[in-house]
């Protein structure tokens, strides 16, 4: 399928003559909408249930009186009241960078959003180098945390900043190095295209199911610590650490710009669980896909559930890991980054390669 | 050296592992067990019998005798009563729970039993001088008190003035 | 109250009513407290925050460290003239709207300290504005969750948008 | 930034720092989720490692001893609860034990089998709160609600036989307020059967967690040396190795019929008295007392609970006392003079929190700014025992 549901929708309504510019400009429009919307919403639910499965793992109930059942609609409180929250600026901190940090966060966060497919047809853009975009936008993050941090003018958000730019440099090796795997295994660089092959099986040949199981398998728990890091959570939560930097680069935000860094936390777990559903878990493949025809309606919305069961299961996962584990110290987290994953992850890339290798030349 | 190294390397890698892994079992345990909370308005605590809360003060027993306010730490206890012979006339026996540490010494020195600390255990309040708790529940000189004080002042008037003859 | 271009300026009418219902709902539900245990009955908030009593039931669980992110500071504990000047900076570093609970004896009226602590502020409330009294030393967690109880529907009464009303003084 | 000190001044290495650079001081607390309460640290920082430390006190003074002198000596024992709010049971039965010592009060068997089961009660109390508090230092949430829950157990087990939560005014002197409710025993007994099953899961949580070991073992080393000079006491002092405990070597109460225990760090992980080893000796207390507590379920004898020369007022022979007693955080000691007056001339406390903070400052220069929080946490300040 080429193009996304919007531009389809759009020229299909539009009158014929309608300029090009126009309708991609409409289209950049409405995706921008959707997507703000999408993560928004995604976001309030990932926000709960953290609480949820936080109170729970802690033998309590989490919130449970806002809204009808089992404080649904905790999160939307929340949200409504950052926004009627006041929003001090401090006068000691860097008007522009204090300002424009949050904004950069968010926008590199939603951006992530516009190369993932979550089904057949539901992907707003779908572009040849797909991952190097998504791990050139998350980078675009740590900026804005720096940016945060210094323009604070606040010591722990220094602190916290300087963390970040530690942490988050160091980390992007091994996430990338753990994403070769997949890449050589599917010959591509676009998601899209990485989830459409792994649709054989009945809707099965998931890349940890393939018969390269044995270098996905260790790859993938790269990849997924990699990304915890990469994404400031526990155990690698340094840049916010409570006990220790009060609330890390964001102590001195209130109101709507902490509900971006917020917002942008989410955001950011569930791409990266996202990304590895596409290239490890099969992306919208489900088992049972093989009984719908090519052309139902059914396929995209069964697979943008599929997509979204698998990659919130993994955003589960990281919320289970938060509340279990300790935090590292820096130099731990150097050290884990630089002597055991970037290590693994170049033995693995070593191996996959070699195995591509072997595979193709049969 | 370097076997060290790398055992030493390859042990701490999977010790990370293999502790993560029990870490997460327990907290799953846990995720699958029910809750202890107690879902507070709407299931009440039991407190047992001897807990400590707010006073409250048996009128009719009390004397007046301010060994609980002697008795007191903080001076929070504060009496005001006139004597009619046996009968009392109250006018406050106030208690400041802005310094009431709710110790239970001024439970002890009573000898008539009359105050105690019974089960209520809040007193949330948005004014700071609703923390000072009048225990009285009635001031002054019951129906029955006054009659008794009418009868014993009039014998008194009646003997003074028998005795003035 | 916090102020800004909208407050006070309408009357009662659906939408204003609803606006404010819908703001107070929000504040009411998402009462994040600030970490900041005093003394003794810090023990008892952090307790409220347990297992058992679990605060986050009212959705007032997320215990945040800087003050610019919580809507709750509650004064858990004595409060002597050496930490009164820290808790109005602080207090006065928290975002509007914010609100005050004065948990336990000592932090309405300097509790047992009141008489020969010659350190002791008899009263939080002499420092900043206290909205809601806790009694007790330390009270029980379930006299801190009504307190929570009775400052939202504190905030319940309050109006945002709409004029206050005039009624006979 | 330059290079931080522990790279430049590595053993064999070469390289120089050759940019000036300036340490950072940064103030932590009075209100900071690390310090544990009101303390503030002022932290000087070459980076993220440590170059100096200083603790400023006073933010919790609340005049405990003064008001010793201003109330009369039944009156004071409310006030010992507050000290250390989280062992209130430990600190009415210090001052009891001195102003026994002063009378020359010899209390009931049953009192004081039962003094001793309280103690140790409330030092599991205490412990699992320090052990709790400690994993949330290093930033795991869930152990200190785990912990939580069964201290909510003993709280409901203190609320039952003395009537409050946290302030218990219990152990009075020449006995106990009360005797103990019908049944409440046998509680006492089923606790323990559960608590030694729920004690496996913060040891799996916390002390065997690989990142837990890390970031606690070898870090804030005391040598056993150092803390005797530095006046540590309680589980400090014995995470460094020292083997000393006031139960067992100057015996009060029926300490000396029990059979325990003393936990002593052996550097298991690490060194001989780092973080690891405090948690440990934590952790190991506990069982300990869980066994004390056995002991003295079995042991009970009936019999009074109170000294019938224990009235309300007390009036002691003019004399002074001291007696230390092993609170869950070393040893308190409560010196009193008395001049046959209703009231104390005067009451002072050696807190082994106080005499324990003073070792930040030994401890804190050259680690780094995440072990303040793990070193400030390992030795469980409770500040309104340092400032009284």
């Amino acid at each position: 399928m080429d193009g996304n549901f919007i531009s389809h929708l759009l020229s299909a309504s539009l009158p014929p003559g309608f300029p090009f510019w126009g309708l991609a400009l409409l289209a950049a429009f409405l995706g921008a909408l959707c997507v703000v919307g999408f993560v928004s919403i995604l976001a309030l639910v990932s926000v709960w249930l953290e609480r949820k499965i936080a109170g729970h793992i802690q033998a309590r109930l989490g919130p449970m009186r806002t809204g009808g059942w089992h404080g649904w609609s905790q999160t939307l409180a929340d949200a409504i009241k950052l926004l009627t929250k006041e929003d001090v600026i401090l006068r000691g901190a860097d008007p522009v960078l204090f300002r424009l940090a949050p904004a950069l966060v968010m926008g590199s966060a939603l951006a992530m959003f516009a190369v993932l497919p979550f089904a057949p047809g539901v992907q707003f853009a779908d572009i040849d180098l797909g991952v190097y975009f998504l791990l050139a936008v998350a980078s675009l993050t740590t900026i804005g945390v720096i940016m945060a941090g210094w323009g604070s003018n606040n010591k722990w958000s220094l602190y916290g900043a300087m963390r970040e730019a530690a942490q988050a440099t160091s980390y992007e090796i091994p996430l990338a190095l753990s994403l070769i795997p997949p890449i050589l295994h599917f010959g591509t660089f676009s998601l899209l295209s990485a989830t459409e092959q792994q649709s054989g099986w009945g809707g099965m040949q998931w890349y940890i199911f393939s018969d390269a199981f044995w270098v996905a398998i260790p790859s993938f728990f790269l990849f997924f610590t990699a990304a915890l890091a990469e994404n400031k959570r526990a155990p690698f939560d340094l840049p916010e650490s409570e006990s220790e930097l009060v609330a890390g680069f964001h102590t001195e935000y209130s109101g709507l710009r902490f509900a971006f860094f917020f917002l942008e936390e989410y955001a950011a777990m569930f791409a990266a669980s996202a990304v590895a559903t596409a290239y490890w878990l099969g992306g919208w493949n489900f088992p049972g896909m093989t009984f719908l025809s090519t052309g139902s309606l059914w396929l995209p919305i069964l697979g943008a559930l599929a997509f979204l069961l698998k990659a919130m299961f993994l955003v589960c996962v990281m919320i289970w890991i938060r509340w279990t584990l300790p935090r590292l110290r820096i130099d731990q987290v150097m050290t884990l980054g630089w002597k055991y994953l970037t290590p693994l992850a170049l033995g693995i890339m070593v191996a996959a390669a070699g195995w591509e290798a072997w595979r193709a030349s049969l | 050296m370097t076997s060290s190294a790398f055992s030493r390397w390859w042990r701490n890698l999977s010790d990370g592992v293999i502790s993560t892994a029990r870490g997460m079992r327990i907290t799953l345990r846990t995720f699958l067990r029910k809750p202890v909370t107690v879902q507070y308005p709407d299931e009440k605590p039991d407190l047992g019998g001897r807990y400590r809360g707010i006073h409250y003060l048996e009128q009719d027993l009390c004397i007046y005798c301010d060994a609980c306010a002697k008795a007191c730490p903080v001076d929070c206890i504060e009496m005001d009563a006139t004597r009619h012979g046996k009968e009392l006339e109250w006018h406050a026996f106030t208690l400041d729970y802005n310094r009431c540490m709710l110790c239970e010494l001024c439970v002890y020195p009573c000898p008539k039993d009359c105050i105690h600390q019974g089960e209520e255990y809040a007193l949330v309040t948005e004014d700071r001088e609703d923390m000072v708790r009048d225990l009285l529940t009635w001031k002054g000189l019951t129906e029955e008190q006054k009659q008794k004080v009418a009868e014993v002042e009039a014998l008194k008037a009646q003997r003074a003035a028998g005795g003035g003859e | 109250m916090s102020s800004g271009p909208l407050v006070g300026q309408f009357d009662d009418n659906v939408l204003t009513t609803r606006v404010d219902w819908m703001v107070n709902w929000s504040r009411r539900s998402s009462l994040w407290p600030m970490t900041f245990g005093l003394a003794c009955c810090a023990i008892e908030m952090i307790a409220v925050g347990g297992p058992r009593f679990d605060i986050d039931r009212f959705g007032a669980g997320a215990f945040r460290a800087t003050p610019r992110q919580s809507d709750l500071m509650i004064v858990a504990g004595t409060v002597n003239f050496k930490m009164a000047e820290r808790i109005r900076r602080l207090w006065e570093q928290m975002a509007e709207p914010r609100y005050v609970i004065a948990m336990g004896a000592c932090a309405t009226g300097g509790g047992p300290y009141h008489q020969y602590g010659y350190t002791v502020v008899k009263g939080v409330d002499r420092v900043i504005p206290v909205d809601i009294y806790v009694a007790g030393c330390p009270p029980r967690p379930e006299a801190l969750l009504d307190g929570l109880m009775a400052l939202q529907r504190k905030i319940d009464r309050g109006r945002i948008v709409r004029k206050p009303e005039t009624g006979p003084v | 930034m330059g290079l931080t000190p522990s790279f430049a001044q590595a053993p064999g290495s070469e390289v120089e720092v050759a940019v000036p650079t300036q340490d950072c001081s940064i103030n932590m607390g009075p209100q900071h989720p690390a310090t544990h309460g009101v303390m503030r640290l002022l932290l000087k920082a070459d980076g993220e490692v440590l170059t100096g430390a200083q603790a400023h006190l006073g933010y919790l003074h609340r005049c405990a001893e003064k008001i010793g002198e201003n109330v009369d000596w039944t009156q004071y024992l409310p006030y010992t609860d507050r000290y250390d709010y989280l062992s209130a049971m430990n600190n009415n039965l210090g001052y009891s034990l001195a102003v026994e010592k002063l009378m020359g009060l010899e209390v009931p068997e049953r009192a004081q089998w039962m003094r001793v089961l309280l103690a140790e009660l409330n030092r599991i109390a205490s412990h699992l709160f320090a052990v709790g508090t400690y994993g949330l230092d290093l930033g795991a949430f869930t152990p200190l609600f785990y912990t939580l829950r069964e201290r909510e157990e003993i709280l409901d087990l203190f609320q039952e036989i003395c009537g409050a939560r946290l302030t218990c005014t219990f152990i009075r002197p020449g006995g106990l307020f009360n005797d103990a409710p019908e049944g409440w025993l046998e509680k006492v007994e089923s606790f323990l059967c559960r608590f030694e099953e729920r004690w496996k899961e913060y040891d799996a949580l916390l002390l065997r967690n690989k990142i837990f070991i890390e970031r606690t073992a070898g870090i804030g080393t005391l040598s056993g040396n150092d803390a005797v000079t530095w006046g540590v006491t309680g589980p400090l002092l014995r995470a460094s190795g020292v083997d000393w405990d006031l139960r067992r070597d100057q015996p009060y109460l029926v300490y000396d019929q029990l059979d325990f225990e003393v936990p002593l760090g052996v550097g298991r992980q690490g060194e001989v008295g780092d973080c690891w080893d405090r948690t440990e000796v934590r952790m190991s207390e506990m069982l300990a007392s869980l066994s004390m507590i056995r002991q003295c379920l079995d042991k009970m004898p009936d019999g009074a609970i109170q000294h019938p020369d224990a009235g309300p007022v007390l009036r002691p022979a003019p004399g002074r006392a001291y007696v230390g007693v092993e609170n869950p955080r070393g040893e308190l000691g409560h010196w009193l003079v008395s001049d046959g007056t209703k009231h104390p001339v005067r009451v002072r406390m050696r807190s082994p929190s106080f005499c324990n903070l003073s070792v930040v400052e030994h401890l804190l220069p050259g680690a780094m700014l995440g072990d303040a929080a793990a070193i400030l946490g390992s030795i469980d300040i409770v500040v309104g025992e340092t400032d009284r």
